[in-house]
């Protein structure tokens, strides 16, 4: 049984191609670009937003593509409990839609950041880190501009308590002391989960990193967790 | 159906200000602070950057474009989890 | 009618030229078309002083499947595919507002690689500015850098190398160029001649506005702050990257005859270059073109440079489809003409005709001038300044001198810059910036790679112009060499002076020379280049600066080198052991004097040396190489260590030996053909042996390993040391935090 | 020397507008625009984006305060080359 994957694409995308690929070369599973006019996602088991400036994250990232006609089918995906993972731009867009909780802000330094780093891994029973072990250390690249997540300390106690932190900025041995975070992410969070954990939203580029040619494979660790679950939309279908 | 059909409306002119909330951190307005100290304006505090948009908005009268502009902020032109808003209808000078 | 000197003055005319026009035409011409020649026959557009010039590059070769003349060049890459690049300057938009001048730079050439029908997959630039002490230069450093960061990450192409240098002949008038390379099959290259008499003409993307106006002409002008009275272009990346796709996808259907980008002078210069090309005519109704504002006269449409906007020429019968893709990406297209067959440009305002005139006048008939060049004495005194007067370092001098070195911004590291640069998009980048002398990506569906870096010491091409020309080609080739890929041909961007001046007249020649010089040797042809001249602010002009942007071929992307030692192996220098303090790094730094020949270059060892080196590389007996170029064999060595932050213990005896026993030109001088490599002990006979045969003479200059760079008890450093000054050398200067965030694209 | 250390001096509030000159291509309004349209606010003709910044800043009278603000925004907080501005200025509110 294969995974049908879906990489929602915006005007303004452009990691589309990079996960494509990551699904098609790194996983050998079945992925299908679908543009935002489109309205429905019944075919697919999975949902990838991938990074980019949609609308060229003019006023503020993932704003107005959270108004994209293809957003209503997400929403409907994301709470029938699909698999759901916004990267970088897509992850700006869950927050926006208010899918995921939380904003993010211009990087602290506010300049662009592009370098691989290391992450650790906080949860391991969310849709997408089912694979992974706790505590596990994954090495990925970040690429942007607008990645300092922040909530009110209230929120972000309640994730901590929750679990809803899905990967924090590490030191290459796992040490999270701040010195590893490239944006000033509160907490050094790089990725979280919904309360049902099917909808994840990270900063770093797992679809970049499927290939040791290219610096590494850690990525698909976490693309192909859907995979392992058997997935398909869990409690539908 | 949307204002524009209305025979009478007027084009007004609308004033978006958009600012971070207090308590988060703004460290663009931080920079701009320690650029105007670099130059010598020590007599400047701080500083809080924000978002400024002017619309040109038709309507039949004022009230009702301000309560579609209060719903075009909160839906998109502000994120209320991190900004808070204000805005200025005026009717626009027609040209 | 007597046109006055203002009117010309308006369009960058000379009275000759006037007439000249007059002549061809048999009467005056109409406002419109005055505009038109003032933009067709500037400099940057017609090459009136650079054409006779560029016709010295060697443009064929066995790779080459298109060269000069179209949007870009192409060379065969294997698998059935091609590396179409070109690069080209922004540098007046840049020097008047640095963030939207490169940002529109990055758009400009871009979209010339995709109006051939190639996917845009790297980009590089090539960027000189002033002294960086200096606030308008960090104003401009941090503008410049922020556009070019700005436009390309929000297009999702990896910028993935360049170069930078600084030298006060840039302060008022910074160089931008920027290069960008794609990739195609070959049989989907596309060409810009406009063909088939009643095929519509399209214009699609942004709405024309008044920005920008007779750019074109006033980038050939002296004093670009002055003159450039335009609305200045604001770039919008997230338009542009619709285009792309809109555009490629165009190409897969049989609708498409032509297709061509309007950068510099707008839709004049691309309803022009097509109707020439294809020898048709083109008529356009100006009424018909969407505008970003309202009152906008033909004059006006014609010569704005509003960004983000194709030409297409389309056959009638596929115009529904064309406009369903553009639609399909929210794009706004407009038939606003027809191919014609009297090969005139036409352009109407309704029914009024505004301009009419052959299109081959405008091009082909363009004047050009051949001057005479004449090397000023001031740089002759220079060049032949007594290197001997110079007094020797002292051997407890040596760390400091290295580490001031490593931390001057023309030395130092880059990744402050880089870091800005999304660099892993595409998924295609195999050898990173700063972790090798060029950058490595893969092409996918294929085994191969490309290498490509930009290059050109302009100090060089100052004190000899000749030699100058030829280092920035035998430096680039050596760079691509370095990772292992065999140079497949150069781009180019010339970057001069007024021409009119006879010095600069003299170094354009002669770098044109040395260039060729070298390509020939080297055996890389030109397939695309860029001009750009006036290039001076008050009297100064800049340091001459012929950019060479190159491209080069891995067989297997998987046998690649890097410069950071790995450990426990030997480092060999191969080539020139010595070199010469002559235009170097350090006499300028450290003794202030921009003086002395720059090294001499032999181009038959540069072949042997760069050939050996790829050698080595294919077959696995290497996986670490470097050249040396500003700051000598210490700076080479020292960065060596640092990029992996693995210690070398060399002993450079012989070094110093050949270097006439000065340890300042045996540390830091610099040299042409000068590679060094890493070994391990049980590759070294095999190692030797192949340079034996090669006829390369090689030195083994040491052993890797530990935490400190040592070289004969002179230096004795820890490797993080020297990091940590290379790191701060464009840091200590800091970069201009951004403080306009709602500028158009500043936000990521 | 500069303002603060004046003993009589006051605390200003100073809200800066920057706005891009009228013919400079505004994508970022554009894209405000369309935004709006999708969500069906068609009755908005036209968006133009800029910067809105609050500062506060020490001073002895309005006069002096406007007249340093002008140069603030001359020297750093406007780019005239393509952007123009207009500011407020009113005395704080205590806290
Ligand atoms: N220095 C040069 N060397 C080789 N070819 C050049 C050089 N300068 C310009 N060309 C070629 O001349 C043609 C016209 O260049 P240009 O006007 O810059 O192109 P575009 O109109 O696409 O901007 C191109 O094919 C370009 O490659
Ligand atoms: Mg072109």
């Amino acid at each position: 049984m294969s995974t049908r994957y879906a990489v929602i694409t915006f005007p303004g995308s452009n990691g589309e191609h990079d996960a494509l690929k990551a699904v098609e070369l790194g996983l050998q599973q079945p992925v299908e670009p679908v543009w935002y006019k489109e309205t429905s996602l019944d075919r697919f088991d999975a949902l990838l937003l991938p990074g980019g400036f949609s609308y060229g994250d003019y006023l503020r990232p993932g704003a107005i593509a959270q108004f994209a006609p293809i957003m209503s089918a997400v929403e409907e995906f994301a709470s029938a409990g699909g698999p759901v993972l916004g990267i970088c731009n897509g992850f700006q867009v869950l927050t926006e839609a208010r899918l995921l909780p939380g904003a993010l802000l211009r990087n602290q330094a506010l300049e662009f950041r592009c370098r691989w780093l290391h992450v650790r891994t906080e949860n391991n029973q969310t849709a997408w880190t089912s694979s992974l072990d706790m505590g596990e250390i994954l090495y990925l690249p970040i690429a942007h501009g607008d990645g300092r997540y922040f909530a009110e300390p209230e929120l972000v106690q309640e994730l901590e308590d929750n679990d809803q932190i899905v990967f924090r900025y590490c030191s290459p041995t796992g040490e999270t002391d701040g010195s590893a975070n490239p944006n000033g992410s509160v907490n050094e969070i790089a990725g979280i989960s919904n309360r049902a954990g099917n909808v994840v939203g990270l900063m770093p580029h797992p679809e970049r990193a499927y290939d040791a040619l290219i610096g590494g494979a850690d990525g698909l660790r976490i693309l192909s967790a859907v995979l392992a679950a058997g997935a398909s939309k869990l409690g539908t279908s | 159906m949307s204002a524009t059909d209305q025979k009478t409306d007027q084009i007004w002119l609308v004033e978006v200000f958009v600012s971070l909330k207090p308590a988060v951190n703004d460290p663009q307005g931080l920079a701009i602070a320690d650029g105007l100290h670099m130059l010598g304006y020590d007599e400047v505090q701080d500083v809080r950057a924000g978002k400024y948009m002017q619309l040109h908005v038709a309507g039949a009268d004022k009230a009702s474009v301000e309560s579609r502009v209060s719903e075009m902020c909160e839906k998109l032109l502000a994120n209320t989890v991190i900004e808070s808003y204000r805005f200025d209808v005026r009717q626009a000078q027609s040209e | 009618m007597q046109v006055t000197p203002e009117v010309l003055a308006e369009v960058a005319l000379t009275r000759d030229e006037y007439d000249l026009i007059v002549e061809k035409l048999g009467r005056e011409p109409s406002p419109v078309e005055l505009g038109m020649f003032g933009a067709m026959w500037s400099e940057h557009c017609g090459y009136k002083n650079s054409r006779p010039l560029l016709k010295r590059f060697p443009t064929t070769g066995e790779h080459v499947l298109q060269g000069p003349g179209e949007n870009a060049g192409a060379v065969d890459i294997g698998d059935g595919l091609a590396a179409v690049f070109k690069i080209e300057s922004h540098n007046h938009p840049s020097a008047v507002e640095p963030y939207q001048g490169a940002a529109t730079g990055v758009g400009g050439i871009v979209r010339d690689i995709f109006t051939m029908g190639a996917r845009p997959t790297a980009l590089l630039n090539s960027l000189r500015f002033g002294p960086l002490t200096e606030p308008r230069t960090q104003y401009l450093f941090s503008g410049v850098v922020g556009g070019i960061g700005g436009y390309g990450n929000c297009l999702g192409i990896p910028t993935v190398s360049g170069d930078i240098f600084f030298h006060k002949s840039y302060a008022g008038n910074p160089l931008v160029n920027a290069m960008c390379v794609g990739i195609a099959p070959q049989d989907q290259i596309t060409t810009a001649e406009a063909s088939g008499v009643g095929n519509l003409v399209v214009l699609v993307g942004a709405d024309t506005g008044r920005d920008g106006i007779q750019g074109a002409t006033f980038a050939s002008v002296v004093n670009p702050e002055e003159s450039h009275r335009g609305v200045i272009q604001v770039g919008n990346p997230f338009l542009e990257k619709l285009l792309i796709e809109a555009c490629l996808e165009l190409l897969q259907t049989p609708h498409v005859v032509a297709m061509q980008d309007l950068g510099a002078a707008g839709l004049t210069s691309s309803a022009v270059e097509c109707a020439s090309r294809g020898t048709v005519g083109i008529e356009i109704d100006v009424d018909q073109v969407s505008r970003r504002e309202t009152g906008m006269t033909p004059y006006e449409v014609m010569l704005s440079e509003s960004q983000e906007r194709m030409l297409v020429v389309v056959r009638p019968e596929g115009l529904e489809a064309v406009q369903r893709i553009f639609d399909y990406y929210d794009l706004h297209s407009d038939v606003i003409g027809t191919v014609t067959d009297d090969g005139n440009v036409r352009i109407k305002s309704g029914d009024e005709v505004v301009a009419d005139v052959p299109a081959r006048i405008y091009t082909d008939e363009c004047p050009t001038y051949t001057r005479e060049g004449i090397e000023k004495q001031a740089v002759v005194t220079l060049r032949e300044f007594d290197l001997n007067s110079v007094p020797d370092l002292e051997p407890t001098q040596a760390g400091d001198a290295l580490k001031r070195l490593l931390g001057a911004p023309n030395i130092g590291s880059r990744k402050p810059v880089t870091q800005t640069y999304d660099h892993t998009i595409l998924s295609n980048t195999v050898v990173a910036p700063i972790k090798a002398d060029a950058a490595v990506i893969r092409v996918k569906g294929t085994d191969s790679g490309l290498a490509v870096k930009t290059d050109c010491n302009p100090r060089y091409c100052y004190l000899e112009p000749f030699a100058g020309g030829a280092h920035a080609v035998a430096e680039a080739a050596r760079n691509v060499s370095c990772v292992g890929a065999q140079p497949l041909a150069i781009t180019n961007c010339l970057n001069f002076g007024n021409p009119e001046d006879p010095g600069v007249y003299y170094q354009m020649q002669q770098a044109v020379d040395g260039m060729s010089a070298a390509c020939n040797a080297l055996g890389i042809p030109v397939i695309s280049g860029n001009v750009s001249l006036y290039n001076e602010s008050g009297d100064t002009a800049i340091f001459p600066t012929p950019t060479v942007g190159i491209v080069g071929r891995l067989e297997d992307v998987n046998r690649y080198a890097q410069m950071g030692f790995e450990g426990g192996g030997a480092v060999y220098v191969l080539g020139n052991a010595a070199g010469t303090l002559g235009a170097s790094e350090y006499l300028e730094l450290l003794h202030g004097r921009t003086a002395g020949a720059p090294p001499a270059i032999d181009l038959e060892q540069e072949v042997r040396v760069q050939t050996v080196v790829r050698n080595l590389i294919s077959s696995g007996i290497i996986n670490v190489a470097h050249d040396t170029s500003e700051g000598g064999l210490g700076v080479a060595l020292a960065e060596s260590c640092i990029v992996s932050g693995v210690g070398l213990q060399a002993d450079l005896a012989d070094v110093l030996a050949a270097s006439g026993d000065r340890l300042d030109r045996a540390l830091f001088g610099e040299a042409a053909s000068r590679i060094f490599v890493e070994v391990s002990p049980d590759k070294e006979a095999e190692l030797t042996e192949q340079l034996e045969d090669a006829g390369v003479a090689f030195i083994r200059v040491g052993d890797t390993g530990g935490d400190r760079l040592t070289i004969n008890g002179m230096v004795d450093e820890l490797v993080a040391d020297l990091e940590a000054a290379w790191s701060a050398a464009l840091l200590s200067h800091s970069i201009d935090p951004d403080t306009s965030s709602s500028v158009p694209g500043r936000s990521f």
